[in-house]
């Protein structure tokens, strides 16, 4: 006897790799997973995205790291991980990488080291897609980000391209330029397979008593709800350029928050400092997500996609 | 050690119960706040919470890290200083509301049932000794020295009526240094006797009870207050130095660290 | 009998510009001063940046022109204003500018018509100083705003500074663009006297029900406390790479956001929408500066000013 | 006209009552809060003040506007409608707070002491005309017809008790004809008597208003709610265009225009 099921669906697909549904969790706000796993069951999230990998393991940068500001934060992380080694060998197969996508975030200082830790990790069990974290200083050019030039970032797209074989290619981009659009075309043209807006936001906080920067480093990553409406406006300003997926990142808290971003043009989101604001809140959003689509009135998210009315 | 213990969870609790301990003014006092959040099955003192109560909105980003006061027949009892933004909206949270709640969370404090123990705290660092002391299977054992700025009625203090406590009022830097010798002679004998010093308290504090366990040899753990955003291990925002200079998190391989293996 | 006075004052220079405090009301956020007249004495600011002004008067975008984000706001005004000329006629005079300092905001959309509205300023009365809004799209180069362009905003300064006589000249910078600082030092070596750092972040939100976005304008610029920590990141970027004061503006809402600024190497500052927050906003930060000093053991701005230890 | 009357203030004003109106659920529902709110010489029904509780923070930037309700010996009576995420915080407010406020702000109703005058409002748009009614040297003169959507007990229906009131429960688009009609035919009437026509509610409401108003050219008055930012005719976010094409603030020079020189 057929039972009435509902026919909401938020699955989505980013270009090959089919998801359960669009909720992903941004690099370096979910750890490497299992951090997560007490407050949620791991395999109901659409895929997770972990902490940015590097070839050697990295200390990262001095403390303080983090600094609240209205409606966001701070970090000057610095990339402190365990090396994609340790990774592989420690981390991933504590996932349920056969039940939910893992998609590795990796950073590097040159195209070359980012060749190398692409082809590792597509070389690697269990790695549905790379990201690509342009968001670093191009040391040979005199620390502009590769992100913030067309040029660099597609030359890095390109290199790891090379190595990637058949997992997609994701590039995460930074606001901080110019043309977001430009950087987004040359990156398409140079073969990525997705497109993640946004990276966070230069910004700096100071305490006035010490007369010091709360942040060792100075400068730091706004991110958080603060930063919803530039991110949105870099996925509209993005989707309408390239012919790619594009994955939303940028203070998304709440199933409502996703769907304003699948209407901006997203293909999938990623879910970052709305995981502090409670451990749960990507599986609460991706379990409250059907009901949120119901009552907008539509039973599959391509009904919505890039719909919005200008 | 840890791990074992994690079976945290995340929860809207109801408070059942929030006041003002002492006679003092509100801002700068220690409120008790009990919260209705049955569940565990383990925990240990010196583990603590994260607590967002719903008036954060969206302004206010991270839960705020308390130590477990005490746990008891699925209530949660919490000791706060409403010293900042965030401490001031749990200080307003009134019985009826909800806050969220996640943990137990981190490692919590050594226990050796036949050690004696020395307990060390500066300010609203005395919490975490109130569940220590009331869960301790050899009461008689344990010892508390507390170094503190507010009149003792506005601590809980009466939870350490049945052991050896005492207080020592700072308010100037000779009521320090009494302070600071205690310890100091507390910890000589506790050396001698191989017995356990669990300090919890602010940096400064902390760096004294370092070097005094340097200097006396006594086994010693430190309770860091690091500056949290996730409280889970994920975030990487709170690490301190271990003596590998390895950076560790102090949510989930602390907050309680032995004092020879970590810097402060 | 000499009475006793605190020493302490938050008088400040902006180059020639004597101001009695470093609050000024940020362009756009405070009319033409007079809306403000009932919450306060005027004449107790820094000094008043009026409403930008065109050459000729426009009607701006159409409505809706505003959302609330979280901590900020979005805007798309588009430059509504009544003329330079009205302006003078009917709005200046009326202002209290023999007492303090009214600067006068411009707009335009090509180096002739900055040069002329400059022009027209300088030989006006009453005229402090002219702030450059180089943040709106250069037509002849294809909407890319004057402002992320070194060379473009370099241009608009040298003409509108050819036309200016002894009114100094201050540039208002997008942060929008890669690199603040290269955008700062071209605008500085075209002779602008101050830089006022920022505008608005291009930003976006939508309506979920309606699937339209909530401004009729799609993008409109970011302002509040969200934009803080951008805010001051890039004074402190700013005022590290050019010798010209910097003014610092993005969502300071207290005296001791006022205070934070100048600790970042702000000369003075810009209030923008915290007059929103509530309309007596600037003058009660006035009012509250010289405690919020004495609390921080300073008697001179000149004492805080860039004095962050890094 | 609006000039002589803006002698506006802003202050934190004590909140001495604020309670739901009716038995209905708070959310959705219509509070009568009453502020301490002394020293206006002069307003005008019709004008509006701007609120803002300590409860928004940072994270809601603006003050919300709401009508002048009625304003007596220095107390400010306001009737809000628990709508959104800010309307949500004023109604939390309870006694002792204080909220932020600032105004009188705007022009005000036309007030024609011997010409017939014909309220229409829908919803909270009734507001204004609590005072208006109280301070009318000729209620005799007074009518009101109110469309509505929650019981009269949520609204401040007994402030009408002594003028010719009636109002038209909307369940469905029956009700809203005979609404309409009813509105028509007073208008027909009020035109006849040169008469003035004086409303408030929700756009959809005024735009039938003003067609209304063209078809019976009874001289009528609206009183728009466009989105406010800043209050006081400085951000330009608030504009509707008059009949030269202009664009004008709707918190300065409006929110009352006349149905002829607006465009809704
Ligand atoms: C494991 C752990 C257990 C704790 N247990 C308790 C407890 O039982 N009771 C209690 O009252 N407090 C406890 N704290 C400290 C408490 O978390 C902070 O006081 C609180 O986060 C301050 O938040 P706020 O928003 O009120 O202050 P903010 O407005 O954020 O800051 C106010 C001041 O507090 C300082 N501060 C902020 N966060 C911390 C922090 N995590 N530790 C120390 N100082 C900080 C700031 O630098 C600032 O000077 C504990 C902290 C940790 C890490
Ligand atoms: C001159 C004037 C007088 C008013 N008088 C009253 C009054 O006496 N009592 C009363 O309850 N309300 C009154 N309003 C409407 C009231 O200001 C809005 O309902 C309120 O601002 C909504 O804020 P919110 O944060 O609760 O809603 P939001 O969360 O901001 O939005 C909730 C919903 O309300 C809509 N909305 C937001 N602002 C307005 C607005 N200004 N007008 C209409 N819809 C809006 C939004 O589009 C959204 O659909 C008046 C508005 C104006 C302009
Ligand atoms: C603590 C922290 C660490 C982060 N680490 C990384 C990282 O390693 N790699 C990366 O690409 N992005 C990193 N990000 C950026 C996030 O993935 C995300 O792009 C950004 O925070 C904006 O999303 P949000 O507002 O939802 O947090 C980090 C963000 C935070 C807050
Ligand atoms: C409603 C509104 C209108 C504005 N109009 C102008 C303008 O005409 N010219 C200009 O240079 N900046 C304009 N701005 C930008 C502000 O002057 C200021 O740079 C920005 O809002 C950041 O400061 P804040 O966060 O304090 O508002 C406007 C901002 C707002 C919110
Ligand atoms: S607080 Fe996030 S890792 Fe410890
Ligand atoms: S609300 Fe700002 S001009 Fe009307």
């Amino acid at each position: 006897m057929p039972t009435e099921t509902s026919p909401v669906s938020p699955a989505v697909r980013v270009g090959n790799l089919a998801l359960k549904n669009p909720i992903l969790t941004a690099s370096g706000t979910f750890g490497y997973g299992l951090e997560f796993a007490p407050y949620g069951d791991l395999k109901s999230l659409g895929g997770i995205i972990v902490k940015g990998l590097s070839l050697k393991p990295r200390l990262g940068n001095p403390m303080p790291r983090l600094a609240e500001t209205p409606c966001g934060m701070l970090n000057a992380i610095g990339l402190q991980n365990i090396g994609v080694e340790a990774f592989l060998q420690d981390k991933l197969p504590a996932l349920p990488h056969q039940e939910v996508p893992v998609i590795a975030n990796l950073y590097a200082c040159d195209a070359d080291e980012f060749a190398a830790l692409g082809g590792i990790l597509a070389r690697a069990e269990g790695i549905a897609a790379i990201e690509v974290n342009v968001s670093c200083p191009n040391v040979a050019s005199g620390g502009i980000l590769f992100g913030q030039d067309p040029i660099q970032a597609a030359r890095v797209t390109e290199a790891v391209k090379k190595q990637a074989g058949e997992t997609p290619v994701w590039v995460k981009l930074t606001p901080n330029v110019s043309d977001i659009a430009a950087v987004a075309r040359a990156v398409e043209k140079a073969g990525a397979d997705a497109l993640c807006c946004i990276n966070t936001l230069p910004g700096m906080a100071v305490d006035l008593e010490r007369r010091t920067p709360r942040l060792a480093n100075v400068i730091g990553g706004l991110s958080g709800p603060a930063i919803k409406p530039v991110a949105l406006r870099c996925v509209w300003e993005v989707a309408r350029a390239v012919k790619i997926p594009v994955i939303g990142v940028g203070g998304i808290s709440s199933a409502r928050d996703v769907l304003e971003f699948i209407l901006a043009g997203a293909t999938a989101v990623q879910v970052g400092t709305a995981n502090f604001m409670r451990p749960d809140a990507a599986f609460a959003m991706a379990a409250a997500l059907p009901a949120a689509m119901q009552a907008l009135g539509i039973s599959s998210l391509e009904e919505l996609r890039g719909q919005l009315k200008v | 050690m840890a791990q074992a213990l994690l079976k945290a969870s995340c929860h809207d609790a109801p408070v059942l119960e929030n006041r003002l301990l002492g006679s003092g003014p509100a801002a700068g006092g220690i409120w008790k706040l009990v919260l209705d959040f049955p569940g565990w099955t383990l925990w240990r003192p010196g583990q603590f919470v994260m607590l967002r109560p719903g008036s954060f909105g969206q302004e206010l980003i991270w839960g705020r890290p308390i130590s477990i006061g005490d746990y008891q027949n699925g209530q949660l009892t919490l000791y706060i200083l409403n010293t900042g933004r965030g401490t001031e909206k749990l200080a307003a949270l009134t019985p009826g509301e909800t806050c969220t709640v996640w943990g137990p969370l981190g490692n919590g404090f050594a226990q050796e049932k036949s050690a004696s123990t020395l307990m060390l705290c500066g300010g609203i660092g005395i919490a975490p000794f109130v569940g220590y002391t009331h869960a301790h299977p050899a009461p008689e054992k344990l010892t508390l020295l507390f170094g503190h700025r507010l009149p003792l009625d506005s601590y809980p203090w009466d939870a350490f009526s049945s052991i050896s406590a005492r207080g020592y009022l700072e308010q100037g830097p000779a009521d320090l240094q009494e302070f600071i010798t205690a310890m100091r002679e507390a910890m000589v004998t506790t050396a001698a006797e191989k017995g356990l010093v669990l300090s919890c308290g602010p940096l400064p504090f902390l760096r004294t009870v370092q070097r005094l366990a340097k200097e006396t040899g006594a086994r010693t753990q430190l309770s860091l207050e690091n500056r949290m955003g996730c409280g889970v291990g994920a975030c990487l925002g709170c690490v301190a130095e271990d003596d590998q200079g390895k950076r560790v998190q102090t949510c989930s391989r602390g907050p309680v660290f032995w004092s020879t293996k970590i810097t402060v």
